[in-house]
């Protein structure tokens, strides 16, 4: 082989309490796109961010074409060719497309010159973009478009790609792996971390994989099964959840033509949703992120309420009701986001269970609360759904990512709920741990309960999922029983590839 | 009641002068608040600026070095609270309370020996024929250079955040900090400056008052001019030439009210002195629904590791 | 317990306030300076009037202070609840009307430097129009602009006067402003009730226009715009009080000094005066301190034209210390 | 390099014991500060800190810390609540201004009548005046969004105005020879908020801060709307996710603490002020604001830094008159204290650690 663009040699980075990376090495080389694989919390972005010069190393080198390569900071790293398209967007919602770009290059142009340079480039990859259009009125994937140009003017030997997948339609993600094909055939290199092992299959050359921040193997994906590695990053074999036969009942809740007025600047409106959940049902909502999930679990939950009759449980009216009078006939919800949405950060795991239990729970009597109660109920959530945690008077943010996903879950399935709202239940969560969760979801609809199922993983849905129906733009698709259903079909009830066009090569 | 004798020439020039001070400070708040840092002690500052400039002016003589004076006191005020706001992570009301009160204590004790004490004058510019104009003269040419600089200011300010690179930065930092870090940004270090600038800002804003527009120097002498200032740059919605416009109309009331009295108007004395206040509100209140440009990371403090 | 007299002084602002506070506190270091060792002198600035003043004047007590001034309207009460409690300390509360036996009253007759005052600023002003800057509308300040304006009057009857509330004794930027304000609408001689020298900057800056000092001498702006000036000097009671309590001579008495006792000092008249006008203020201080003639002496009307004061009648004290009406020929409300 | 880390959790040691050392440090960056003026430090800070409470005269101080502490106590109570759900009510001042000139306009109405109606008529009357001036702020920021951090501050220089709109006239002493200032209410006994103990210092305004800072205590710790108000603070969104109504919060959390400092207001008027003047403020609201987050927003700390606070003022009033400080001294000294206290808080969510530089 001839001389690795990027060679990392020994890479070590510690933080309290977790060792990221321990001792990694291995090479990328020229022109290739290599993959890297792990679960959560493996270390995968701590790994790339010292690449990027945004974390230093406790120890190890770094090579680059064989030449020392020691980034003190992003700055540099551009400098030296190497670019990247964050996990979590590094975009400002209320500047524009092209002060977006400006703000991530080194020597931008003057405005006139960069806008006409972003529509070119954008045209030749076929991610067209608007250089004026404010970044917050942009869909998930024209942001995502704004970051991947932002790194393509600048011309990238080494493009450092963090689960830039997850906010796509499988269209989109089609398109998306054409631009990355025209660029490794133009020389760059791309490192590329997903959790998708099929797209890692179709499109990678190599794939290093982190378990618990250690390199525990390498493998070329289009020779390895999907199967084997997943396996390789647990370090065990895997266990999918039981889905039992189960009738449906009657319907639980109901929405006919609701339509809500985004409740921010750069939220999304929900335009004419309707939708119907059984008992027993788990109806699986899909759709890029960004295209109204929040807002429909809200409308769902009760922090949006609306006209009465606009969502209606087992018939009755309920649309201006809010969370507390909704928990109460048995409407329960988990949101998203865990911290700060969820959970506070700072409270302790009783006060959260205090969050949402306190109605159905009866831990509070005349607005007085009972504390005794409400930390033997966050107990018994942390002893059923194997939260990891000393006890009950941590505080959430003390919890990592997944145990914390699995207290929110739990705290809600424990309440036994009519219907039950949950997006992302699995997200940035082990694989066992979200075989966990999502069994739990399956045990609760064969008792009877309605659920409602909003995720991006469309494995997840198709795993347990009844009948699928996609958010796009704040629009509900009807919903389709999940047996039978292609991933084509999938992506063109999430709205296809948005107006992206396949790459000019 | 005679509204005749307000010569409209004269108000709106002495309106001006009243607007320089709460304008320079409220466009040094105004950069920091750009950059998400909400700094509620500026009359602390404002006020350790006013006796800063007053006391160099008188020692050396020179009111400009004065205003330098002042500018490098406000900054000097100002790092204590980015010390504690930026570093300590300390809640960005509490600190900017602490520092208004710390600052009027402070520049109470350093002007003890000032009291009295008469500054040297600065002058006015005057420009031959133009300050001499009917009308235009008085309110156009007629100024102190302090005065021209505040408009300076607001334009460079005004100009620096919309087209340059530095002004991109500073508002990217207001807007996410987080993604300003993850892409090099040095956070910390940008709203320092800014603070520094603020700071600085404040300082030439109070030692205005102190050495032109009363000129002396008493304790207290800012007497909430600094609040004034925060208000306005809310009312201005984060942009600078609305901040001008907004420093007049608040200097236009009180200067107004008071020539309302003078005219023997016959709106109770109390009344009209409490309208500077009661219009500021009003205005918020109109002003309230243009959100646009409230920066978003405004208060809310950076941590690095989250 | 030492042979020291302890003499305590509380201070409605701070000492360095240029005026009120800053003037009572020349007293005080007259008094030191007058008596030396025999004498200790403590004082306590920024005092809220209220509890935080009852407060300050009982540590002042218990700390064994033989004699207390207190220096504001509105420690009144506090200093008769506090007297009540230390009969053995003796008390001196300026411009107040609540004595007790250990509790003395004691204010200056200003009213009688306005009286100057008034009659240079009526022979200076050619636009006739005499701004006035008031602080609040209470019988001190409206007492100084009848008698401004009644020997205005005298020596320019086309004289008028525009008032200003500034509802502040102490905010130099709004005096600054009020002064601009008055000179803009055609005043050319400026008086001032309010205690910063910020209106004597104003007028300098404006050019022709007239000034007077106010509670302190404002020197550092003569010849002119500053002409004049009332300043109040309290040494010399102080000095005699503190020798009183050292004579145990001390008694409750109700003082209201002026220009005869020194209490009121009219500041050198510049010469930014004409020599013919200064002369005729000074005759007419001369008269005020000999008692020979007094600053309210009738015909006078009241502003809505009733009868005040019969020809050749004075005003008595007790309708000085409460006044709250104009005279005739005012225009304008006094603020309610 | 030292370096900032985030804590898992609070700690609970150094949240009890950062106000201790931040008292320490500004004992000893006052001291310098008294010494660079020539004064004693020692000396100094015994005065301010040791005599009121064991000096010699300590039997007079210790009641005057329940006279002066009380208002500081009961109105940052109120403000607390605010606070704690990120709700910034900066004008408590003009609340207390406006609650006392209600209460007392309120009793004065019935003047001279003896009635023991009296007194409680008008300790609702400055609830109630506290309550609807910062009903103002509330209402505009729920409805118009408006920002109550500068709505609440342009009140309190109007209240002031009106105060002395109505010292000088509705409320004047029709008796006080022209004087500003209304009747001494303490000389009227059906409105008189008298000590309770001769001797003591205790007014029913001590009394009813108590009650404050224990109704605090119980609502933050023991019911749901306390918990909501600290939900809200702490994670809005949560807080909406559990059902809290914010608009309701607001107008609850702004209008209990415009009532508490109205009521410190009245309580003040009617007992050891007597009367309403021009200069009836002497800034309890803005110093509330200081012992709030002095007492780290918590009741019991509150209490502690009510009577710290009070302590610095009385002890300062000490040292001037005993040592001759400035009160511009002591004013830097308590920015100081609250500076230390907001910089030694770091230590109760992050850890400092000392590393070697790392090889980059
Ligand atoms: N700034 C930090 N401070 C402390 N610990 C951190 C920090 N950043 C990352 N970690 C820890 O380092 C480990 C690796 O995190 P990293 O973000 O690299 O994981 P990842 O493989 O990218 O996971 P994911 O798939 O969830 O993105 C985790 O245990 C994480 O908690
Ligand atoms: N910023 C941080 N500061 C301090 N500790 C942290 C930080 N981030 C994470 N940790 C700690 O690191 C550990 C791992 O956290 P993280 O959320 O990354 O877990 P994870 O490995 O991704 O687990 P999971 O797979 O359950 O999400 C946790 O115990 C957490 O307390
Ligand atoms: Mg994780
Ligand atoms: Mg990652």
């Amino acid at each position: 082989m001839t001389q690795p663009l990027l060679s990392l040699q020994g890479l070590t980075k510690a933080y309290p309490g977790v060792v990221a990376n321990d001792t990694v090495s291995f090479d990328i080389g020229a022109g290739e796109v290599h993959a890297l694989l792990g679960e959560n919390g493996a270390g995968k972005s701590t790994l790339v961010k010292m690449i990027y010069g945004l974390v230093k190393p406790d120890s190890g080198t770094m090579l680059l074409r064989g030449e020392p390569y020691t980034p003190g900071e992003p700055r540099q790293a551009r400098a030296d060719g190497i670019a990247m398209v964050f996990q979590h967007f590094s975009l400002f919602d209320a500047l524009n497309v092209a002060e977006n770009i400006a703000l991530g290059m080194e020597n931008p142009p003057a405005m006139r010159d960069l806008a006409s340079q972003i529509r070119r480039v954008s045209e030749t990859y076929g991610l067209p973009l608007d250089p004026f259009r404010t970044v917050g009125d942009l869909s998930a994937g024209e942001r995502q478009r704004v970051e991947i140009i932002r790194c393509l003017l600048q011309d990238p030997k080494l493009l450092i790609m963090d689960e830039p997948t997850s906010v796509l339609t499988p269209q989109e993600v089609e398109i998306l792996f054409q631009t990355l094909q025209k660029l490794r055939s133009e020389g760059t290199s791309i490192l590329y971390i997903s959790h998708k092992l099929e797209e890692i299959r179709t499109l990678c050359d190599h794939a290093t994989i982190l378990r618990l921040g250690k390199n525990v193997g390498e493998c070329v994906p289009s020779e390895t099964s999907a199967r084997d590695m997943a396996e390789m990053m647990v370090g065990t074999a895997l266990q999918t959840p039981e889905r039992s036969g189960r009738a449906l009942g009657d319907v639980a809740l109901d929405i006919s033509g609701l339509s809500v007025p985004a409740p921010s600047a750069f939220g999304t409106a929900l335009k004419n949703v309707h939708m119907t959940v059984r008992k027993g049902e788990i109806l699986g909502v899909g759709g890029v992120a960004g295209n109204g999930q929040d807002e429909l679990l809200g409308v769902l939950s009760g922090e949006t309420t609306t006209a009465a009759d606009a969502v209606t449980l087992d018939g009755a009216p309920i649309g201006n009701l809010g969370p507390v009078a909704r928990r109460r006939l048995g409407i329960l919800a988990a949101p998203e986001e865990r911290l700060g949405h969820a959970a506070a950060p700072d409270m302790s795991l009783t006060e959260n269970a205090m969050l949402t239990a306190a109605t159905r729970e009866g831990l509070a009597s005349r607005g007085f609360l009972k504390w005794g109660l409400a930390q033997e109920f966050a107990e018994k959530v942390i002893k059923s759904f194997d939260v990891r945690t000393p006890g009950p008077e941590n505080a959430a943010r003390s919890l990592s990512g997944g145990n914390l996903q699995k207290f929110v879950i739990g705290r809600e399935v424990l309440q036994r709920p009519e219907v039950l709202v949950v997006n992302q239940p699995t997200w940035g969560v082990d694989a066992a741990a979200a075989a966990a969760i999502r069994q739990s979801l399956l045990d609760l609809a064969a008792g009877g309960t309605a659920v409602i199922c909003i995720s991006q993983d469309l494995d997840e849905l198709m795993e347990i999922a009844d009948s699928f129906a996609a958010l796009n733009e704040g629009r509900l698709s009807a919903p389709r029983p999940t047996a039978g259903l292609s991933v084509d079909e999938i992506g063109l009830m999430m709205g296809g590839a948005h107006g992206m066009e396949v790459a000019h090569v | 009641m005679d509204l005749s004798a307000i010569n409209p020439v004269l108000l709106i020039a002495s309106l001006m002068v009243a607007a320089t001070p709460i304008l320079i400070a409220a466009i040094g708040e105004l950069v920091v608040e750009k950059s998400g840092v909400l700094n509620l002690g500026v009359e602390g500052m404002m006020i350790t600026g006013a006796i800063a400039g007053f006391a160099t002016a008188v020692e050396t003589g020179s009111p400009l070095l004065g205003f330098f004076a002042a500018a490098f006191a406000g900054a000097a005020l100002s790092v204590l609270f980015g010390f504690l706001t930026q570093f300590a992570k300390a809640n960005q009301v509490a600190s900017g309370l602490a520092l208004t009160l710390f600052g009027l204590g402070l520049s109470a004790l350093m002007g003890q020996s000032y009291v009295g004490v008469k500054p040297p004058q600065m002058g006015d510019i005057h420009i031959p024929v133009l300050s001499d104009l009917p009308v235009v003269g008085p309110i156009l040419f007629g100024h102190d250079i302090i005065l021209y600089f505040g408009i300076a200011l607001t334009a460079a300010v005004w100009a620096l955040l919309k087209f340059s690179r530095a002004g991109l930065i500073l508002r990217a930092v207001g807007e996410n900090h987080d993604a300003a870090h993850a892409l090099g940004y040095k956070v910390i270090r940008i709203r320092l400056m800014a603070i520094l600038f603020g700071g600085a800002c404040a300082g030439v804003g109070g030692a205005y008052i102190s050495l032109i527009r009363v000129p002396q120097w008493t304790e207290g002498m800012t007497a909430g001019v600094g609040w004034i200032a925060l208000a306005l740059v809310v009312f201005a919605s984060w942009k600078p030439w609305r901040a001008l416009l907004g420093a007049y109309l608040f200097g236009g009331v009180t200067v107004v009210q008071l020539n309302l009295q003078a005219a023997g108007v016959a709106i109770p004395v109390e009344y009209l002195a409490m309208s500077p206040y009661v219009i500021t509100i009003v205005v918020l209140v109109i002003l309230s629904a243009d959100k646009s440009s409230a920066p978003a990371a405004l208060g809310r403090n950076f941590h690095a590791s989250r | 317990a030492d042979d020291k007299t302890k003499v305590g002084f509380v201070y409605v602002g701070p000492v360095g306030d240029g005026g009120w506070t800053y003037e009572h506190d020349q007293g005080r270091k007259a008094v030191v300076a007058e008596f030396g060792d025999k004498v200790e002198t403590v004082y306590v600035e920024n005092v809220a009037e209220g509890p935080d003043a009852e407060r300050v004047m009982t540590q002042m007590a218990l700390e064994g202070a033989d004699l207390i001034f207190t220096t504001s309207f509105g420690y009144m009460d506090p200093t008769i609840n506090v007297a009540k409690k230390f009969p053995n300390v003796k008390f001196e509360h300026a411009t107040g009307y609540k004595r007790a036996d250990n509790v003395s009253t004691y204010s200056a007759r200003f009213y009688e430097g306005r009286a100057v005052q008034g009659h240079i600023a009526g022979n200076l002003t050619e636009s006739n129009i005499v701004g006035y800057i008031g602080s609040y509308p209470i019988p001190e300040v409206i007492r100084g602009i009848n008698s401004a304006y009644l020997h205005a009057k005298k020596v320019n009857p086309d004289v008028e006067f525009k008032i200003v509330w500034a509802f502040t004794w102490f905010d130099p930027a709004k005096e600054a402003d009020a002064a601009k304000v008055l000179i803009e609408q055609g005043a050319d001689v400026i008086l001032q009730h309010t205690d910063s020298t910020a209106p004597q900057a104003a007028a300098q800056a404006a050019g022709n226009v007239y000034t007077f000092g106010q509670a302190s001498d404002m020197a550092e702006y003569g010849p002119k715009p500053r002409v004049s000036s009332i300043i109040d000097d309290w040494a010399p009671y102080y000095i005699a009080r503190t020798q009183a309590v050292m004579d145990g001579s001390w008694a409750s008495t109700d003082t209201w000094h002026g220009i005869g006792d020194g209490m009121v000092k009219i500041g050198e008249i510049t010469d930014a005066v004409p020599a013919a006008v200064k002369e005729e203020a000074l005759a007419l201080k001369a008269s005020l301190a000999d008692g020979s003639y007094h600053a309210f002496t009738g015909p006078i009307k009241k502003q809505d034209g009733s009868d005040w004061l019969a020809e050749g009648e004075t005003a008595d004290d007790g309708t000085l210390a409460g006044m709250n009406f104009f005279v005739e020929g005012i225009q304008g409300d006094i603020p309610q | 390099m030292i370096r900032l880390e985030k804590r898992p959790q609070p700690s609970r040691v150094w949240s009890m014991a950062t106000p201790l050392v931040a008292v320490l440090a500004t004992m000893i960056a006052g001291g310098l500060l008294f010494a660079a003026l020539g004064k004693d430090p020692v000396a100094a800070i015994r005065t301010i800190f040791w005599d009121p409470l064991f000096g010699e005269f300590a039997f007079y101080y210790r009641p005057q810390l329940l006279v002066k502490g009380a208002p500081l106590v009961m109105i940052a109570i109120g403000l607390s609540l605010g606070f704690r759900a990120g709700i910034w009510n900066i004008g408590a001042e003009g609340q207390y201004i406006m609650g006392a000139i209600c209460g007392a306009g309120a009793g004065l109405a019935f003047y001279p009548s003896d009635s023991v109606l009296i007194f409680p008529l008008m300790v609702v009357a400055g609830a109630l005046g506290g309550w609807a001036w910062a009903m103002i702020p509330a209402v505009l920021k729920t409805r118009f969004g408006t920002n109550e951090i500068l709505v609440s501050l342009m009140l309190v220089y109007v209240a002031e105005q009106f105060l002395a709109s109505v010292s000088l006239g509705l409320l004047k002493n029709p008796e006080g020879f022209g004087f500003p200032g209304s009747r001494n209410l303490q000389s009227w006994d059906s409105a008189h908020n008298a000590e309770l103990i001769t001797g003591t210092g205790m007014h029913w305004g001590v009394v009813a801060a108590l009650i404050a800072v224990i109704f605090a205590y119980v609502l933050l710790n023991r019911h749901m709307l306390g918990y909501h108000i600290r939900l809200t603070g702490e994670a809005p969104r949560a807080a909406r996710f559990a059902g809290v109504n914010p608009t309701r919060l607001v107008l609850f959390c702004l209008g209990t603490s415009g009532a508490l400092a109205g009521l410190a207001g009245l309580f003040e008027v009617s007992g050891p002020s007597g009367q309403i003047s021009i200069d009836f403020n002497v800034g309890y609201g803005f110093t509330a604001i200081i012992v709030a987050f002095l007492g780290r927003l918590h009741p019991v700390g509150i209490l502690l830094a009510g009577g710290l606070m009070a302590l610095t003022y009385i002890g300062g009033d000490i040292a001037q008159s005993n040592m001759g400080l400035p009160s511009a001294a002591i004013q830097v000294f308590q920015g100081m204290l609250l500076f230390f206290l907001l910089a030694f808080d770091l230590l109760t969510n992050f850890r400092l650690t000392l590393r070697k530089r790392e090889v980059a």
